[in-house]
């Protein structure tokens, strides 16, 4: 039996994770797209504080609704042109989508539902001291190569975002 | 009531099946990557999830997601950079415009 | 001894060739080059058959002489296996002979001689590397390498609709090389009994005799379509009227007299030498089908108007008939099958030959507007006519002996299936009288059509020298047969034995 | 921690060198030094390349698991290595030319990181260093697609790519993330994965997640009908880059995708995985052939040609034994060398007279002979004509398709074979053009530049030289031999 | 016996042939025809003393001490080994009617060569023309020693060819081109019955060989028998029917003769050797050679003899309406062919020992000379009028009175008015029928009635009936030396031949016995044939309206016979109006539009699809992506629906 106050808060979350879900894909206005978006990832953090990862949930914040967010609306504000301000859906794309969309994750979800190892305990049963994530675990498997650690992912993924942000200057340099 | 792992399945699976809706049908390429942030994210919960409910003891899941939000920011960027560029030379950002090479 | 595997120069020399040809500067040299190592070839393969003959003489009974083998790929047992027996003796010395006519036939290649030659030097190379060897890998590889460069050598030195011919036999043909292919993985993975290593020899094969009978029931049509796709079969064989109307002279000569023969070679040596059981069990679908090939392109040549059509359903009927041959399965028929393969590849060589040196003069193919050309180039219209009488079957000529081998083992199934069959198989012969002489009466007798054909001169030394020695072939196998089909017959001991071994 | 097992990584290490020296050389390096930026990047890496080669390969393990290299793992990477060498070689007119010589040593750079990512994604045995080897060898390609700055075909062509990329990797990560749901045991390590797939039932969740890893892989393989972006990615990229994505990236997928199916999803391969490629391979080599046939640009030609034969080269995942492996590393190697044969011919004309199209090919033999040489070697060798490499690829990929003796694959090399047809007839076409089309020549004559030359000639021996000469065949074949075990012990 | 002189008499003409044939170029007319005159006359000579030697010698390898005459193979190489057991050799044998058959092939053919010297002097190819004729010897005298049946068939394919070769001699001329076609395609296709025939033949009793069919014909028919019976007829019927096909066609037996009249296209001379007295009776000599093995066979000597009797009758009945007299002798050789067919399938060695193929063989010998004669002198009347129309004639008897007289003396022959030679044999043959029934016998008469009309009639409208004004612009004249003295030499050999003891010299077992006049049939003939000529003398030896008038009060009838009973037209129909334009070309348009159509119908297809589904690379991200995602989900669902 999960507290009440788990129970509010992951309802709120919840509604604003669907809410501004289905908001930021069929608002008209692009800059407001964006915004849900923010509140979703936000949403998103704090269901990852909720579910205990507390440092996720800030990476979450600080890289997302801090730093991509921002991206997005800098590039918004970039392209935005007088006459796009809103844009008409055509009938027949919207229809593709929805069907796309609804089909997909009908699929998807009947292979979820169906699937016999998940378990049916409540979330506060997971929710023990030992299975705490202290930023001291964090640290040691960032840093370690043994099993379970990942020193080398780090490492890789270092090479990975300075590609990124060479090719980003690459493609983003005037000539 | 009880919280469990599929109650927190669900939500991401809407953000997932609104990124797919959103990617096929919006006009704007920022549109489309706020889309596929919204895919990504909902995969992220996913992993986060299954680590909470399934695998409680470890930090597989979590340390996806962390590398996946680091790739994610990379590839927005990346994409953001050929947004601007694309921008540059057509002046739109229209996805219908895009897609004089075909058949 | 520098002749010790001999076998391996009929791959060299073509090679030589290349590398010569490439270095070239000009048509004499290119003429030089060519000249002197197809003469080389054909001095070769004459000297190949004498010594084959001495050591069977000598009481050799190997299945194969000469036998070389060196490792090529080791994981999965490729070899460069050599081997031949009296069939393959004959069909390289055929080869060699078609080769050196048709260098000559093309003495004055226009335009891009090098290249020309290139592609046929490279197209001898497969023709000839397929025959000597008796692993089926390198005999698919060297079967290919035959094969395409047809396309470039129709589609750049054709005449006519040729880039559409050109397509459409290369596909078709490579088209049933598909089918073969699979057949021969087929085959190359029940090679060998549980257990023991996988080969791609044919003798080996044959001898382990481990592919069971529904495998066999698969593969046996696959790689019986993929040689008949080469062979003419009925009804794959349109690309045959197209590709030889199209192509030039010396390629139509070798690719109907050589080319067609890989057909039938692989046929038997394949197909029914390592799939027995299949072949007795289903040799009467093909029979039927090449049946129909053999009446049907009788019956198809007659109403054609251009030379070379004629000539190439004619090809059908004849090959044909040497499928419809091979499927019998008995010696005397099989024997007759590579008879007609020799006559035919002499013969069609020669006619195409004789075509292509008309069409140089006349500048048309098209009987009708053809006549009396005998009055006017009494050289070439004799030879016409000895090729002709040679396609009809006159005694004396290599056809006669050759159809009638085939008649006659044919005839000794008993059942009425195959008697009717052989008996619509003789009907044809009428008809190849018919549209033979039907042409020889157009083009060669009769009052001259066209005014302007009467400054028209007669063949020229090389044209001559080429000829004459197709002739000299042919009339030899027609007056003097008995040796040769002593060494083929020999040659089948072993294939037949498997055929009955089979059918117990 | 025991930091000494970077060493294991010698390959990676190496490149990563290769890499600094080009990007200081190039961020610090005057205006004048920076005119060498190219073959030093050539000389270097050629030295790293044959380093890798001769230096032993000490394989194994290192960080618990993580990562993993062997003889095979070495040879596909000096193989991805030659592809890299042979592009460069055609790319140094092109890069150095006045518009993209400012864009120089990024080229060098991102191609660097790119392989980075590539050895990752083919050595990586968990699937986060998985994920980002394949982001790492996907992401900055995006870059060098939208290389031509003032081309547009090269932006739409960087949108198309970035965009499919990034939603094949949602997808991926979707089925990856239903993968960390079966694991059981909460570890993305392959040998656990593969363990509890094999121990456990075929859910609809682990069908549902091989799909979307296939899914994902497709993308990158450009399998139908996840291949829409290349035709269009590999028409409007630079020349060089995308004669780089047709062969590097997707010989360096291809392994990948074998390690993860063969070691991860091995017990589930005859029930899962073998009916899924099946039907891929299928519809990806006919619908590839059907859109190669109409194509009248050479390197949206390419690409749909490309599709198809990453159809057959999936016929060496499916068939999942040595034989198979060996020959798929084989058709890479050779597939390599045809197809940037043909790109160091399309690449030299573009460059020269920025013609494309296959009507500009009409009647090259009259104007360029050896081009035109050149270009008809690599369309037979692509075609699977022998003697050339081609031919023994194809046949070699067949054989091994068919060593489990099942019907259905034989019908399935069957059609591979029909479909072989028509790839022979559209590979004819470009021959036609060159040499059959009576058309007066498009193409004047001109003389291409040494690294064009050293390139088309490495081509042309390679396509000459690789199938007759079985030693290669052989040595991969007992490379893999070695690791035969860790690849399909799990097989079911 | 030495095989040299036999191998001899193969080998002179066939180097003849290739000398003439390969440096006949480069030699004078002279010079080539003299060479060829010579050669024929050595051969003929050899082969004279081979008879000879046969026929007197008494060596016991050829008659045994009870003077039965055998058969004696001189030689016999294995050529062609189609298994251990069936090996076609070719060899020489030498028995009676091989020795007669040299005689008479040598005989006429030396003739001709002579006659040709004049009759074909200064045309275009003489050399060619003595080649051809050497190559016709050569085939002809392999055909007559031939061992075995193979051998014959293959010599069989050489005369035919010889003979294309020859009716084709003009081979600029539209009609001999035609004509030879027509010949060689016939007798192709009767041929091809005759190939059959043998492939039965010999698959049943493995062996080709004449002697051993015939010396135990019993055997022969026995093992022939195990094949059973196919569509009502035994195997036996069908083989020896097939085989006798072979032997319609040459001999032009109904309904296969249409090629002969047409044959006339060729030089005279050439109609004298092939068409009237060698090629044409290989289908007799086939039957002959056979005669043992058939005869144990009813249904396929009734066969034989139905075919030649109506043959017979059809044939002099279209003589009697010719106006070409090549066609009249052609005709009238198809007749007297049918005669000796009938005549050795009417024999049966249980009737007078055989005495109809005696009497055949007898006719063939005669008939050869007398017609020979015929045409050798229709060709100087040719030759001298430059027309090949009886109606160009008239009156010739004071203009050329050689040609007169040996003409005459042709048609006496051929009448069957004795002394000469025509009448002893076609008596004897009048016999043997009368000896099989005596409707045969009857027809038979009315026959040889026919056929001292039609020949009267001709003989009368050539040498009486009425001068031709155009002898005064152009004198007709009897010819040079070398035309005249084959005519003499012949004509008086027609004289006396008939007085040859034949059946010493050749019967069906090689017993000899004597022959003697039936004297009913006899005068039953004679009276026939002397009411023939004096129709005919009444009605044509002076110009006069009462033949047109006949004519005309039965046009039908006349019109029907002149244009032989429609035979042609109908053959024309069949060939060209169905197997060509029906049958051949709508094979050839199958394979065009429906074999090719369908390769092509692939290409287009696969065109057509391309095109059709070029929509899916649409060229919008989102159409991709939104078949990405699709792809990926049924990926996994058609998957899982098949797992489980």
């Amino acid at each position: 039996m999960e507290s009440v106050g788990n129970l509010v808060l992951y309802f709120v979350v919840a509604a604003i994770i669907t809410i501004f879900s289905v908001m930021a894909v069929t608002s008209r206005k692009i800059l407001r797209s964006a915004t849900y978006l923010l509140f979703v990832l936000i949403g998103t953090a704090i269901l990852y504080f909720q579910l205990g990862y507390e440092f996720l949930g800030a990476v979450q914040i600080a890289v997302y609704a801090g730093g991509i967010l921002v991206l997005f609306v800098f590039s918004i504000l970039l392209t935005a042109q007088p006459n796009d301000k809103s844009e008409k859906l055509s009938s027949h794309r919207k229809f593709m989508g929805i069907a796309a969309a609804l089909c997909g994750v009908g699929v998807i979800a009947y292979a979820l539902f169906s699937f016999s190892g998940f378990t049916c305990e409540s979330l506060s049963n997971f929710m023990t001291s030992e299975n705490e994530i202290t930023m001291h675990k964090i640290g040691q498997a960032l840093m370690g190569t043994e099993k379970f650690q990942y020193l080398l992912p780090f490492e890789a993924i270092s090479v990975l975002l300075l590609a990124c942000i060479i090719g980003s200057i690459v493609v983003a340099r005037k000539r | 009531m009880d919280l469990t792992i599929m109650m927190y399945l669900i939500p991401s699976l809407i953000m997932f099946a609104c990124g797919v809706y959103g990617f096929i049908t919006r006009k704007n390429l920022i549109a489309i990557l706020i889309s596929l942030e919204l895919m990504l994210n909902a995969v992220d919960i996913n992993f986060v999830v299954f680590n909470r409910f399934l695998f409680p003891g470890q930090m597989e899941g979590m340390f996806f997601t962390m590398f996946a939000i680091g790739i994610a920011a990379a590839e927005t960027a990346l994409a953001i950079a050929i947004i601007i560029n694309i921008f540059r030379a057509v002046k739109s950002v229209d996805i219908r415009e895009i897609n004089k090479m075909k058949f | 001894m520098i002749l010790e595997n001999i076998l391996i120069y009929f791959v060299i020399i073509p090679l030589l060739m290349l590398a010569g040809l490439a270095l070239c500067r000009n048509m004499n040299q290119i003429r030089t080059v060519m000249t002197v190592l197809s003469t080389i070839l054909l001095g070769l393969s004459v000297y190949l058959c004498v010594d084959f003959l001495a050591l069977r003489a000598a009481g050799n009974t190997d299945p194969m002489l000469y036998m070389a083998s060196w490792d090529w790929y080791t994981p999965l047992n490729i070899k460069l296996a050599l081997g031949v027996d009296g069939i393959s003796v004959l069909m390289i010395m055929l080869s060699a002979i078609i080769v050196f006519a048709g260098t000559f036939a093309s003495w004055k290649i226009d335009p891009l001689p090098k290249n020309f030659f290139l592609w046929f030097a490279l197209l001898s190379m497969g023709v000839f590397g397929f025959f000597i060897s008796i692993d089926m890998f390198t005999m698919f590889m060297f079967y290919e390498v035959a094969l395409i460069p047809m396309y470039l050598l129709i589609g750049v030195w054709g005449t006519g609709r040729k880039e559409y011919s050109a397509m459409k036999l290369t596909l078709m043909l490579m088209g049933g090389s598909a089918f073969l292919m699979l057949g021969l993985l087929g085959i190359y993975w029940h090679s060998a009994p549980e257990g023991a290593p996988l080969t791609w020899n044919i003798l080996e094969i044959a001898q382990n005799g481990a592919i069971d009978r529904s495998w066999q029931m698969y593969l046996f049509p696959l790689t019986f379509v993929g040689f008949g796709v080469l062979g003419a079969m009925f009804p794959f064989h349109t690309w045959s009227p197209d590709g030889h109307a199209c192509a030039p002279t010396a390629v139509s000569m070798l690719h109907a007299g050589v080319l067609m023969k890989l057909g039938g070679y692989g046929c038997f040596r394949i197909s029914i030498f390592l799939l027995p059981e299949a072949a007795n069990e289903l040799a009467w679908v093909f029979i039927i089908l090449t049946g129909i090939s053999v009446v049907y392109g009788a019956f198809s040549a007659c109403v054609q108007t251009d030379l070379k059509y004629i000539n190439a359903y004619s090809s059908v009927s004849h090959c044909g008939m040497v499928l419809f041959a091979i499927l019998m399965l008995n010696t005397t028929a099989m024997t007759g099958a590579i008879l007609q393969m020799l006559s035919h590849g002499l013969m069609t060589a020669l006619f195409f030959a004789l075509i292509g040196m008309i069409y140089g003069r006349t500048h048309t193919r098209d009987i009708r507007e053809m006549g009396g050309l005998m009055k006017i180039m009494p050289y070439l219209g004799v030879c016409y006519m000895i090729a002709g009488f040679a396609s009809l079957g006159l005694p004396g000529l290599s056809g006669f002996v050759a159809e009638m081998t085939i008649f006659f083992g044919s005839f000794q199934h008993t059942d009425l299936f195959h008697r009717a069959f052989v008996i619509a198989g003789t009907s044809a012969i009428v008809v190849t009288a018919v549209y033979i002489l039907r042409v020889v009466g157009k083009i060669l007798l009769g009052p001259v059509q066209d005014e302007h054909h009467l400054q028209l001169t007669d063949a020229t030394w090389y044209e001559r020298f080429s000829t004459i020695t197709l002739i000299v072939c042919i009339a030899g196998i027609g007056c003097f047969p008995n040796w040769i089909n002593e060494t083929i017959q020999q040659s089948f001991a072993p294939i037949i034995r498997v055929i009955e071994q089979a059918a117990i | 921690m025991d930091y000494s097992q970077f060493l294991t990584m010698g390959s990676e290490l190496m490149l990563l060198v290769v890499f600094l020296i080009v990007f200081l050389f190039d961020t610090f390096g005057g205006a004048k030094a920076r005119e060498y930026t190219s073959p030093l990047a050539l000389i270097c890496f050629s030295v790293m390349t044959v380093a890798m080669w001769l230096l032993p390969t000490n394989g194994g393990e290192a960080f618990s698991g993580m990562y993993y290299t062997s003889g095979i793992i070495t040879v596909i990477k000096t193989i991805l290595n030659l592809g890299v060498i042979l592009v460069i070689l055609q790319s140094v007119k092109w890069i150095d030319s006045e518009e993209a010589k400012i864009r120089r040593g990024e080229f060098y750079e991102l191609m660097m990181v790119t392989l980075f990512g590539m050895y990752f994604m083919i050595s990586a045995r968990h699937f986060l260093l998985f994920i980002i080897g394949l982001e790492c060898a996907s992401l900055p390609l995006a870059a060098m697609v939208a290389f031509n700055k003032n081309q547009y075909e090269s932006h739409e062509a960087a949108v198309k790519y970035i965009f499919t990329a990034v939603f094949s990797s949602a997808i991926l990560l979707l089925g990856l993330s239903f993968v960390y749901a079966l694991s059981g045991t909460g570890s993305l390590y392959f040998s656990d994965l593969a363990t509890q797939v094999a121990s456990g039932e075929n859910s609809m969740l682990l069908v549902l997640a091989i799909a979307f890893v296939i899914a994902g892989f497709g993308f990158k393989l450009s399998l139908v009908p996840f291949h829409l972006w290349t035709a269009d990615t590999y028409q409007g990229a630079p020349t060089s880059v995308t004669a780089y994505l047709s062969v590097i990236s997707k010989g360096s997928a291809s392994f990948a995708f074998l390690v993860v199916l063969a070691q991860v999803f091995g017990a589930a391969y005859s029930q899962v995985w073998e009916w899924m490629l099946y039907g891929l391979i299928i519809i990806t080599i006919t619908i590839g052939n059907l859109f190669a046939i109409r194509q009248k640009n050479m390197k949206r030609f390419m690409a749909f040609s490309s599709v198809s034969q990453a159809g057959y080269i999936m016929l060496g995942i499916i068939s999942a034994n040595v034989i198979g492996m060996t020959s798929m590393v084989f058709y890479i190697l050779v597939y390599i060398f045809s197809n940037l044969g043909a790109f160091a011919v399309i690449s030299a004309i573009e460059n020269k007279t920025g013609k494309i199209g296959m009507d500009d090919y009409n009647g090259l033999h009259k104007t360029n002979p050896w081009l035109s040489f050149a270009m008809t070697l690599a369309m037979f060798s692509l075609a699977g004509i022998p003697p050339f490499a081609g031919f023994f690829s194809k046949i070699l990929i067949f054989n091994g398709a068919l060593e489990s003796g099942s019907v259905a694959l034989y019908v399935l090399v069957l059609i591979a074979l029909i479909n072989t047809i028509i790839s022979l007839y559209y590979y004819l076409l470009v021959v036609k053009a060159m040499w059959i089309s009576p058309e007066e020549p498009v193409v004047g004559e001109f003389r291409s530049s040494c690294y064009e030359r050293l390139g088309m000639w490495l081509c042309i021996a390679g396509i000459v030289g690789l199938g007759i000469v079985s030693w290669f065949y052989t040595y991969i074949y007992d490379a893999s031999m070695l690791d035969a075990t860790t690849f399909f012990a799990n097989l079911i | 016996m030495d095989m040299t002189l036999p191998l001899l008499i193969l080998v002179l003409p066939i180097t003849m042939f290739l000398i003439l044939g390969l440096c006949g170029m480069k030699m004078s007319h002279k010079l080539a025809g003299t060479l060829g005159t010579i050669g024929m006359g050595i051969t003929a000579i050899l082969a004279y003393t081979v008879a000879f030697t046969y026929f007197f010698s008494g060596n016991p390898d050829f008659v045994t001490a009870e003077g039965v005459r055998q058969q004696f193979e001189v030689f016999n190489y294995d050529w062609l080994a189609f298994t251990p057991t069936l090996i076609v050799q070719l060899g020489f044998l030498l028995d009676p009617i091989s020795a007669l058959m040299l005689v008479v092939i040598t005989t006429i053919s030396f003739f001709v060569h002579l006659y040709s010297l004049g009759y074909m002097h200064g045309e275009k190819g003489f050399q060619r023309y003595y080649a051809f004729l050497s190559l016709f010897t050569f085939s002809m005298l392999g055909l007559v020693v031939a061992t075995n049946i193979f051998q014959m068939y293959i010599f069989w394919e050489l005369v035919g060819v010889s003979s294309y070769l020859l009716i084709g001699f003009f081979y600029t001329l539209p009609s001999a081109v035609a004509a030879s076609k027509k010949a060689f395609i016939v007798t192709r296709f009767a041929d091809l019955g005759f190939l059959i025939g043998i492939l039965l033949l010999s698959f049943f009793t493995d062996t080709f060989n004449f002697v051993e069919l015939t010396s135990n014909p019993g055997t022969t028919i026995s093992t022939l028998s195990a094949g059973g019976t196919f569509m009502g007829c035994s195997v036996v019927t069908w083989a020896l029917c097939l085989i006798f096909m072979g032997g319609m066609g040459k001999s032009a037996m109904m309904p296969l003769h249409i090629w002969l009249p047409d044959a006339m296209e060729g030089p005279t001379p050439v109609s004298a050797l092939i068409h009237a007295a060698t090629m044409v009776v290989a289908g007799v000599y086939l039957i002959a050679r056979m005669f043992p093995v058939y005869c144990l066979d009813e249904a396929s000597m009734d066969f034989i003899v139905i075919i030649g009797a109506i043959t017979a009758f059809y044939a002099a009945v279209v003589a009697c309406a010719q106006i070409d007299i090549k066609r009249v002798l052609a005709f009238s050789t198809i007749s007297q062919i049918a005669f000796m067919m009938v005549s050795i399938g009417a024999a049966r060695p249980e009737l007078h020992e055989g005495l109809g193929y005696m009497s055949g063989m007898f006719h063939l010998f005669t008939h050869a000379m007398f017609k020979a004669l015929l045409f050798l002198g229709a060709g100087a009347l040719i030759h001298a009028v430059h027309s090949n129309n009886y109606t160009d004639m008239g009156g010739l008897r004071k203009y050329m009175p050689i040609t007169h007289w040996t003409f005459l003396i042709g048609c006496l022959a051929i009448a069957g008015i004795p002394p000469f030679s025509g009448f002893f044999s076609k008596d004897e043959m009048l016999t043997a029928m009368y000896d099989n029934s005596m409707f045969l016998g009857v027809w038979m008469t009315m026959v040889a009635g026919l056929t001292a009309f039609y020949m009267f009639r001709l003989y009368y409208m050539i040498f009486w009936w009425e001068e031709n004004p155009h002898y005064k612009d152009h004198k007709p004249h009897d010819s040079s030396w070398t035309m005249s003295l084959p005519l003499i030499i012949l004509a008086v050999v027609s004289c006396v031949s008939g007085f040859i003891p034949f059946g010493h010299f050749v019967t069906w077992n090689g017993e000899p016995y004597d022959i003697h006049l039936k004297m009913s049939v006899a005068i039953t003939s004679i009276v026939v044939a002397v009411v023939a000529i004096a129709l005919a003398t009444v009605l044509y030896r002076k110009k006069n309206d009462v033949p047109a008038k006949m004519a005309n009060s039965v046009k039908w009838l006349w019109t029907a016979a002149n244009r032989r009973f429609y035979w042609d037209e109908i053959y024309m129909f069949v060939t060209h109006k169905i197997i060509f334009n029906i049958i051949c070309k709508s094979i050839a348009w199958f394979d065009r539009h429906i074999i090719d159509g369908t390769m092509d119908m692939f290409a287009k297809v696969t065109q057509k699809v391309s095109y059709a589904i070029r929509g899916l690379q649409s060229g919008s991200i989102q159409t991709y992506v939104l078949w990405y995602f699709a792809g990926a989900i049924l990926l996994g669902l058609v998957v899982w629906m098949m797992v489980i």
